[in-house]
């Protein structure tokens, strides 16, 4: 069994008063992509902002690529290798979407020519993005600026991707075309991690998944055996 | 038994050069009261406390502040701030409580015809400037026969360039070129080159010393020039000559007094030459100009008001200022009807080989009007 | 009579980028209108000019038989036409309660903020976040803000209801009680315009669904037909997904 | 209408501009980028011309060799002063920073006042004057002129073309996500303020040349730097240059045809006018609201 | 509860002001009639700066206005309190109209925009010497009277302005103007998609900052009975407003009051303690509030509430 890329331990977080996480386990393999899925405010977005440094853990360990990094700075932990696509996109106003996807290279020290590639590469995967290059990204549709987003978090190069609600705003054949390109990146080594409310899709996309509750992992296991549990059916699926 | 002198002064802010100046003219009055034990008021002597404070340059602390000399301090009278704007305001409050107001540095008109009891000035009328100009001038040099005039949208250089442009009409002079700028201006090409297209024999600007400086060395910068270039008071600061370097050669001006101007008198000082001295040796830098004698004048004033009315009382003092017919280093000083000191002749100077000489009045002259290169 | 909302020829160019080019549209009293299309199709762009943020390029809307092509967004609200924004508007600092008792104050019919505050307490009630009234804006998580924008929306108490992906971000089992909430509103008397790209809000509660690509309509009928068309498999749903519909159309309905 | 004249006046108007350019270039960047009204602008603009002129009195450094190290010194010292102190604050409405720095204005004022004192002083040098015919240029002023296109395509070439420009306008949009990009948003901010500090000090040793420098100017410096972003629009350093120009040659010309007095009133109206039309300023983007 | 303590505050605060006569000492009756002039300005500024979170620098241009506008109408006759009723008037229909181009612009462009108006106010006072004697400045018309009666007259004249400021301050708090100002500041896309009427709102607010600060302005010109147009359009003084407000605690109703005493006070004592570098200390200590008093002094009883 290969080492996991990201292993958390009893991690506790919270907002000034209220606690959110109570005593997340969680493991991310290289090279895979992992979904977390649960309600409304359970804590998904909460865990991600831990890891990537812009809250706090208030309590646990998280290890990356073997190394303590239980309370890194943000720039520490994208240096280290952890990119996050925050939730609601976030941006950068008054910027082209050229430049909000070279701001994704900012820690880098790539060559132009090595940089021009990479924009290719984001251009070819959502080639709006390529046609809207001059734009103000925050004047693009809803859509066109989470795959802007996204394509600002692999600009990054980072060694665990994490996508706060992907298919968000996304039109259906986006959904897939996206997930399509996801796999295929997760391939070639990067691994993923991302929080996805379509739990069909989180599953269809997923090695393995997490489900939380109010803060705390209650079903973890491969993604295609929580897809048959009816436990989950019941609980996240619904009826029409 | 005290004599209490209340005095606002600039200290900060955008006057407090010029504050500074009258403070320094006070303190060595002071120094020579107090050396002679102090004044002597109706047959005694009586001490005398100078009470200043600082309004930074700002008309709501000036009024503030002459409430407070009055009312907390009680003085017996009060001397004015710099300039004719804050004169006014303090000689506003003065007048609601009756305590006499020894303005130095007002000479505008508009500041005494306010029908004031209180209020006295040294300075003569601005009048008595252009008019001296304007004889040296055309005595000196007849070939000037146009004039350009430029003055600042304030006061008393306001009023200046009314009264030049008044003396020039007067004398035959024309006027080619006669505008006001803002307070604010930070530059001069545009009138300056438009003045250049007029060509003047006679440049007259009247503004505070750093437009004055800044207007010179444009005007040098663009090539504008005449025989004569005044600038009211520019070379009456040594600031002016210092910050211009030549630039500042064989510009002239008219001030209300000069070192060169020679009295012998009965105050302190007992000559012209005495309050220069004592100036040297505080370690002052060149030489005293008009503000600093026109500040000690009017302390002169308050004194002799005193020792002449032989009481504090705030009303006698004021009808003893009235009265007063004095001559002291500074010259003559007779309040006429509206407060202000009575016209005389004033001295015009130039600069000439770095420093400020005499031109007029004849009687002192120093040198004779040299043209602009 | 006239309808609830007619466009005509309606196009918005944003320098270079035509977003919207000649929608006609009616909308009728009572209906449910599904409004879906690729991103970047104009939908959200259509909804801006239908509430006066932008002003059309050229055509004209008309609401009530008036033409309100020109009218500022406060007008809008005033008129009975509500909206709710794709990316979330709150007013940060303020309680929930108060964000909601802003709409009832000034586009709903309360006449002072005492019964605006009551008025805001049962449409957040009714939108399930009754329990966080009394908490920032700020700090709620992005399904609850789109909640919020929902009850700040019923408080101006909307004819036309235009709801720019409301529901995005709820879980497949959440979204049952959203789609409960909307039908409800809709038995109040509410017209509705609804875009969303989650089909399975769509096609269970359009009773007409509309397709924009480019900027342009490209379908318009009842949602069956509609996702059979094959432009809009094409454009709009992807082959995976029309096979998928095709097989389990409960299941697959949520792309 | 003698042309020649008219030629002058607008190229007066044209030098006037770049000097009025340079001493907003700096202010408009600080704004517009950290959401901070810098009061301290015009303080340091005034300190930096004392610091050359006493260069210049006591050790005969002439005011172009120190133009880059007063720069230098004003950017480094603002630099750090941000570091430390303002950037406590900096996420706080922009009246928070506006009164912070005003107190720091207050300050700094009083020490310049009591070491400097309030009298004009200039560096007595004459650069000498070019003669095209009628028109005359003063050399002081054209190099005002190159001095204020090079500071302006510096910072142009800075917040365009490189990485820290980026970062700069990154950390002004959005705080947080740019800290997820892995910028350190608090160095960012000390160097953009000092930047914008450095700017005020080149400006600042040039000015030593043309004005006599007075305590007394800085809330005049102040003011045109205010209007020059009205008319340019904010944050955009092509912004300042085109501003500073347009005051400066309407200054000039309503001189000119109007008097001196109504200059002043027609730079505002330009102003007004253009707030009115263009309330992004004549290059402004929309998104620095 | 915290409007009882506000009431409490309020109380303290007019009793105070309105008490200084009983010193017996005029120097202390000015410094108390200063107060109740910023005050005035305070709460005015405060119904744009506060309330509709517009950074508005346009103070000076209200009360230079009030101040020219009361003193012409005065030197033309018009009975003293009557002129600063009109003088009030003249300055809400001159905001309103200057509302209206000004308000079009957001955040530091209106900042800009306001404190041009200053300027170029200024500039037409000192240009059109025909009318207001231009940089001479304008003598107006002076009230007799002795200098005891005088204090008190004026002491009580600005206490009245304030008091009508104060209600006015209220009124707005609990209306519908006072909650949509909140939401324009918060998010103006957002207030006029609920139905604000933003412009409307916005002009109101400044027309109501404008109001009082020309009448404040109006009667302090016939205190003084001199004004030039420099001081009367003080660009210190309109930057020294805002700074009140933010000390004091901005968007409340007493923060201004509290603001604006404590800074006319501070300086008082500051600037009599420390000459030559009152400047400085009294940049030190505002510079001090701003890291220890976040949320100005109201904040800090607030936090002193809490604690208890
Ligand atoms: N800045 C904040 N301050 C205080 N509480 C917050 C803050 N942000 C989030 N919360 C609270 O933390 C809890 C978890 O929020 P989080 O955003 O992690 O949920 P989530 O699982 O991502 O939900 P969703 O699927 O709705 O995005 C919620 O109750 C939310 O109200
Ligand atoms: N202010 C603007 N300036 C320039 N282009 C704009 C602006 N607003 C929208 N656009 C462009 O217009 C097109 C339509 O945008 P709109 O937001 O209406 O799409 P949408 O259908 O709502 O998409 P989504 O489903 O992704 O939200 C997009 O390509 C967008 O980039
Ligand atoms: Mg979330
Ligand atoms: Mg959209």
């Amino acid at each position: 069994m290969p080492e996991p890329l990201l292993r958390v331990e009893s991690l506790a977080a919270g907002y000034g008063e209220v606690q959110v996480l109570w005593g997340i386990d969680l493991e991310v393999m290289p090279a895979g992509i992992t979904a977390i899925v649960g309600s409304n405010g359970a804590g998904k977005s909460t865990l991600l902002k831990v890891l990537s440094g812009m809250i706090p853990s208030r309590a646990g360990q998280i290890v990356f690529a073997g190394r303590d990094v239980t309370g890194a700075g943000t720039d520490a932990l994208l240096a280290a290798g952890i990119a996050h696509v925050p939730e609601g996109r976030r941006l950068f106003r008054g910027l082209t979407v050229r430049d909000n996807l070279l701001l994704g290279a900012f820690l880098r020290s790539a060559s132009r020519q090595q940089l021009a590639r990479d924009l290719d590469r984001i251009y070819s995967l959502f080639p709006i993005l390529a046609d809207r290059r001059h734009q103000d990204a925050t004047t693009m549709s809803g859509g066109e600026q989470q795959m802007c987003a996204i394509g600002r978090g692999l600009m990054a190069q980072p060694q665990l991707l994490m996508i706060d609600e992907l298919s968000l705003g996304l039109a259906p054949r986006a959904v897939e075309l996206l997930a399509d390109s996801l796999r295929a990146i997760s391939r070639e080594g990067l691994a993923i991690l991302l929080v996805e409310q379509d739990v069909l899709t989180a599953f269809e996309l997923s090695e393995s998944a997490y489900v939380i509750e109010t803060g705390r992992v209650v079903t973890t296991g491969e993604s295609r055996v929580l897809a048959d549990d009816p436990r989950i059916r019941d609980a996240y699926l619904g009826t029409v | 038994q005290t004599l209490k002198i209340g005095a606002p002064l600039a200290l900060t802010g955008g006057l407090a050069d010029e504050g500074k100046k009258q403070q320094v003219a006070y303190d060595m009055w002071l120094k020579r009261v107090n050396a002679a034990g102090g004044i002597t008021v109706g047959g005694k002597k009586v001490k005398v406390e100078l009470i200043t404070y600082d309004y930074q340059t700002n008309e709501q602390r000036a009024s503030q502040i002459a409430e407070k000399l009055i009312t907390q301090d009680k003085v017996d009278v009060l001397t004015a701030p710099f300039g004719s704007g804050h004169t006014k305001v303090v000689a506003g409050v003065a007048e609601r409580y009756g305590v006499p107001v020894v303005a130095s540095v007002a000479s505008s008109e508009s500041v005494f015809n306010q029908g004031y009891k209180f209020l006295f000035g040294t300075l003569a009328p601005n009048g008595g400037l252009t008019d001296a100009l304007v004889k040296v001038v055309t005595k000196q040099m007849p070939t000037v026969k146009k004039i350009a005039l430029l003055g600042r949208e304030d006061v008393f250089p306001k009023s200046m360039a009314a009264s030049m442009a008044d003396a020039a009409k007067r004398a035959g002079i024309e006027i080619v070129y006669n505008e006001l700028y803002p307070v604010s201006t930070m530059d001069f090409s545009s009138p300056l080159s438009k003045m250049r297209s007029v060509k003047p024999d006679w440049i007259f600007m009247s503004g505070y010393t750093k437009d004055l400086i800044l207007a010179r060395k444009q005007m040098a910068d663009l090539g504008v020039t005449a025989p004569v270039i005044t600038m009211i008071t520019g070379p009456a600061y040594r600031e002016f000559a210092e910050a211009l370097g030549p630039l500042a050669e064989n510009v002239t001006s008219a001030t209300w007094w000069s070192p060169a101007v020679s009295f012998k008198s009965d105050d302190v000082f007992g000559s012209t030459q005495a309050f220069v001295d004592d100036f040297r040796a505080r370690g002052e830098k060149g030489e005293p100009d008009y503000v600093h004698a026109s500040a000690a004048a009017a302390l002169i004033a308050v004194q002799k008001a005193a020792e002449i009315a032989g009481s504090l009382d705030k009303t006698k003092l004021r009808d003893a200022l009235a009265a007063l017919e004095l001559k002291t280093f500074y010259g003559p000083i007779d309040f006429t009807g509206n407060g202000m000191n009575a016209a005389r002749e004033l001295p015009i100077i130039q600069v000439q080989g770095g420093r400020a000489v005499v031109l007029a009045p004849e009687a002192i002259r120093q040198s004779t009007l040299r043209a602009v290169k | 009579m006239s309808a609830l909302l007619e466009l005509t020829g309606v196009s918005k160019r944003f320098g270079g980028i035509d977003a919207v080019r000649g929608v006609d549209l009616r909308v009728e009293r009572g209906e449910i209108i599904g409004l879906i299309g690729p991103n970047g199709a104009g939908k959200t762009t259509l909804v801006n000019l239908i509430t006066g943020v932008h002003r059309a390029t050229a055509g004209t809307v008309r609401f009530e038989g008036a033409d309100v092509t020109a009218q500022r967004p406060h007008e809008a609200a005033r008129r009975g036409l509500a909206r709710t924004f794709q990316i979330v508007q709150p007013f940060p600092q303020m309680t929930v309660l108060e964000n909601v008792m802003a709409g009832s104050l000034f586009a709903g019919a309360s006449a002072t903020p005492a019964i605006a505050r009551e008025d805001a307490m049962q449409h957040l009630e009714r939108v399930g976040l009754g329990a966080q009234a009394h908490r920032p804006a700020a700090i709620l998580t992005l399904p609850s803000r789109k909640r919020l924008e929902l009850a700040k929306s019923l408080a101006m108490k909307p004819r036309l209801l235009l709801l720019d992906e409301v529901n995005a971000g709820l879980n497949t089992s959440e979204i049952d009680g959203a789609l409960e909430l909307i039908r409800s509103i809709a038995a109040d008397g509410v017209t509705i315009i609804l875009i969303e790209h989650l089909m399975k809000v769509v096609l269970s509660l359009s009773q007409r669904v509309l397709v924009l690509h480019q900027g342009a309509l490209i379908a318009d009928g009842p949602p069956r037909a509609v996702v059979d068309d094959p432009r809009v498999v094409e454009a709009y749903l992807g082959a995976r997904f029309a096979a998928r519909f095709a097989q389990h159309p409960t299941e697959a309905s949520r792309a | 209408m003698d042309v020649a004249l008219l030629v002058q006046v607008v190229l007066n108007g044209l030098m006037l501009g770049a000097l009025y350019a340079c001493i907003a270039v700096g202010f408009s960047l600080v704004w517009g980028v950290l959401n901070i009204i810098n009061m301290l602008h015009g303080s340091l603009i005034v300190l930096a011309g004392y610091l050359t002129c006493s260069l210049w009195t006591e050790a005969h450094i002439h005011p172009f060799a120190s133009l880059i190290p007063v720069g230098l010194v004003i950017g480094v010292g603002a630099a750090v002063l941000q570091f430390v102190l303002i950037n406590r604050v900096v996420q706080q409405p922009v009246l928070t920073t506006l009164t912070l720095t005003f107190g720091l204005d207050m300050i700094l004022y009083n020490l310049m006042n009591s070491v400097f004192d309030a009298t004009p002083r200039r560096v007595t040098l004459d650069l000498g004057r070019v003669t095209l015919g009628e028109v005359v240029l003063p050399w002081d002023r054209i190099a005002a002129m190159l001095v204020a296109l090079a500071l302006t395509a510096l910072l142009y070439g800075i917040l365009r073309g490189s990485r820290l420009g980026r970062a700069i306008v990154a950390v002004r949009m959005d705080r947080e996500a740019a800290s997820l990009m892995g910028i350190r948003v608090p160095r960012i901010y000390a160097l953009t303020f000092g930047l914008g500090a450095f700017m005020a000090g080149v400006c600042g040793a040039l000015l030593s040349i043309v004005y006599p420098i007075t305590t007394n100017a800085t809330g005049q410096l102040l003011g045109k730097a205010f209007i020059v972003c009205v008319v340019g629009g904010l944050g955009t350093v092509p912004g300042a240059l085109v501003g500073g120009l347009a005051l400066g040659v309407t200054e000039s010309l309503g001189s000119h045809w109007f008097g001196p007095q109504a200059a002043a009133l027609l730079g505002f109206a330009l102003m007004l006018a253009l707030l009115v039309v263009r309330p992004t300023g004549l290059l402004g983007r929309k998104g620095y609201e | 509860m915290a409007s009882h303590w506000r009431r409490i505050g309020i109380g303290l605060w007019l009793l105070g002001v309105a008490a200084a006569p009983l010193s017996g000492d005029n120097y202390v009756i000015k410094i108390a009639t200063f107060v109740a002039f910023y005050g005035a300005l305070a709460l005015s500024w405060n119904f744009i700066g506060g309330y509709a979170g517009y950074p508005s620098f346009a103070t000076a241009a209200f009360v230079g206005l009030g101040s020219y506008a009361g003193a012409l109408c005065q030197n033309a006759g018009v009975p003293m309190v009557l002129s600063w009723g009109l003088a009030a008037g003249v300055t809400a229909i001159a905001a309103a109209a200057l509302g209206f181009v000004v308000l079009r612009l957001r955040g530091h462009y209106f900042a800009i925009g306001s404190i041009a108006l200053v300027e170029i106010l200024s500039l037409i006072a000192s240009w059109w010497s025909g009318l207001t004697g231009g940089g001479e400045g304008l003598n107006v018309t002076i009230l007799p009277g002795g200098p005891v009666f005088i204090a008190r007259f004026f002491l009580y004249a600005m206490l009245a302005i304030v008091v009508l400021a104060l209600v006015a301050t209220v009124l707005v708090e609990r209306g519908r103007l006072g909650f949509g100002l909140r939401c324009i500041a918060q998010n103006e896309d957002a207030a006029e998609m609920v139905g604000v009427p933003t412009t409307l709102y916005k002009v109101l607010a400044f027309v109501l900052s404008g109001v009082f600060c020309g009448a404040a302005g109006a009667a302090y010109a016939s205190w003084v009975a001199y004004i030039a147009p420099t001081d009367a359009f003080s660009i210190l003084l309109t930057v020294k407003v805002p700074v009140m407000v933010l000390l004091g605690g901005p968007g409340t109703v007493f923060g201004p009051l509290l603001g604006s005493s404590a800074l006319v006070l501070l300086e008082e004592t500051v600037w009599a303690r420390f000459l030559e570098f009152h400047q400085a200390i009294l940049g030190a200590v505002i510079v001090a509030l701003i890291f220890f008093l976040p949320g100005g002094l109201l904040g800090l009883a607030g936090r002193v509430r809490k604690s208890a």
